[in-house]
């Protein structure tokens, strides 16, 4: 699946943008893999009620599943208009 | 319903005219126009990053909720991305409807769910510095101001 | 703070683009333009009778009230009277603001006391009628959702 | 004192704006003079729920003195914006 990064979010990991293959059920699952992956991620993913998610390019929450799913995408929170 | 997500540069004044010029039963135009402000004094440009697809797919569907909850028979969202300069416009929402009251109502409330729902990002870059910039829990508060009203039927 | 009451017709894009381009600090505009509307489909145009010097006074009064009591950074109230055809813009309000809440509800609040405290009077001009519009009800209680600020204090 | 009328109360009473010697202390009184006067006035002041006042241009009551008042009007209530 596709993971995309967003602001600070790309920033601390480094790039906007990485084809992960994973196995985790939903989008906890796959941060817990990131996490434990590299400091970087870590670094990002330390505090996630200050991130937001979006599956597929719609809003939804950590608990969300991946079944089926193709684009994951993590950032702060909105700050557009 | 006309909704650009866009890097260049757009004339307010001209978008205005034209959103006015096409109604046919709507009196009542409200618009809502936002500018690059340099508060702290130093700003240098507001980067604006934005996450092509989910962005047009989600002002699209705030529009589309607006203008069936009012019964609007004109909605306008432009937004732009990238670098701006001070003064220069970052967006502008635009309503038309028979009625004064729906005009606003419905562009007070595109732009809280804008400000907190579609996928932008502001950074300001100053001569030493650049920095995010952090949501307001103001701006979440205001989005629910419009629960009660979702709640009670039209979407 | 611009007051215009005026029979020539005027360009709201340009206004727009005029009152953005001034504000300095204030990253929030908001307008409202009314346009006149052929509702029953046989508006020849409409006729708008208006009290000089006391037009002014009014408008200039309320657009007062508006900026204290949201601390705008600027208001602009243009008003025609005269022979209006169908879809020629009829007036505008604009108003500026650091924030957005305080530049919608200043324009919402400017709208209804304009529509029922400005001595002005409408008349529709038929092919073979001309009537004056009534005032409505409802015009006069958006009014009342004002009047809690306005006992608390700004005024 | 002048005296002016706008929108319907103005056709109802066939002129814009007259000079008026009155003795009259509030505008229900400058009322009840005019409509004494003529049918025409009789027919605009028919129904003053249905009119609106303002005395030296600031909206007031019927019940406002016209002591000092250079200026008085009659009409409608107000259909702008």
């Amino acid at each position: 699946m596709d993971v995309l990064y967003f602001a600070w979010v790309r920033e601390r990991i480094g790039l906007p943008k990485e084809r992960i293959e994973t196995q985790a059920a939903t989008v906890k699952e796959l941060v817990a893999e990131l996490t434990a992956r590299e400091e970087r991620y870590a670094v990002a993913f330390a505090d996630v009620s200050a991130l937001r998610v979006a599956v597929d390019q719609e809003l939804t929450d950590f608990d969300a599943s991946l079944d089926g799913v193709r684009e994951v995408a993590f950032f702060p929170p909105m700050t557009g208009g | 319903m006309d909704i650009r997500v866009q890097e260049a540069a757009f004339d307010a004044g001209a978008e205005l005219n034209n959103f006015a010029a096409r109604q046919t039963d709507a009196g009542a135009v409200v618009t809502f126009t936002g500018i690059v402000r340099d508060v702290t004094g130093g700003l240098q440009h507001m980067r604006i990053e934005h996450y092509p697809g989910m962005t047009e797919k989600a002002l699209t569907a705030i529009a589309q909720e607006a203008a069936t909850r009012w019964g609007l028979s004109d909605v306008l969202v432009i937004h732009r991305f990238g670098d701006l300069a001070p003064t220069e416009p970052i967006m502008m929402v635009a309503t038309a409807s028979p009625h004064r009251a729906a005009s606003f109502a419905a562009a007070d409330f595109l732009m809280d769910y804008l400000k907190s729902r579609a996928p932008f990002w502001k950074k300001e870059i100053t001569g030493d510095s650049a920095d995010w910039v952090a949501a307001k829990d103001a701006d979440e508060d205001a989005l629910n101001r419009w629960t009660d009203l979702h709640d009670n039927g039209t979407t």
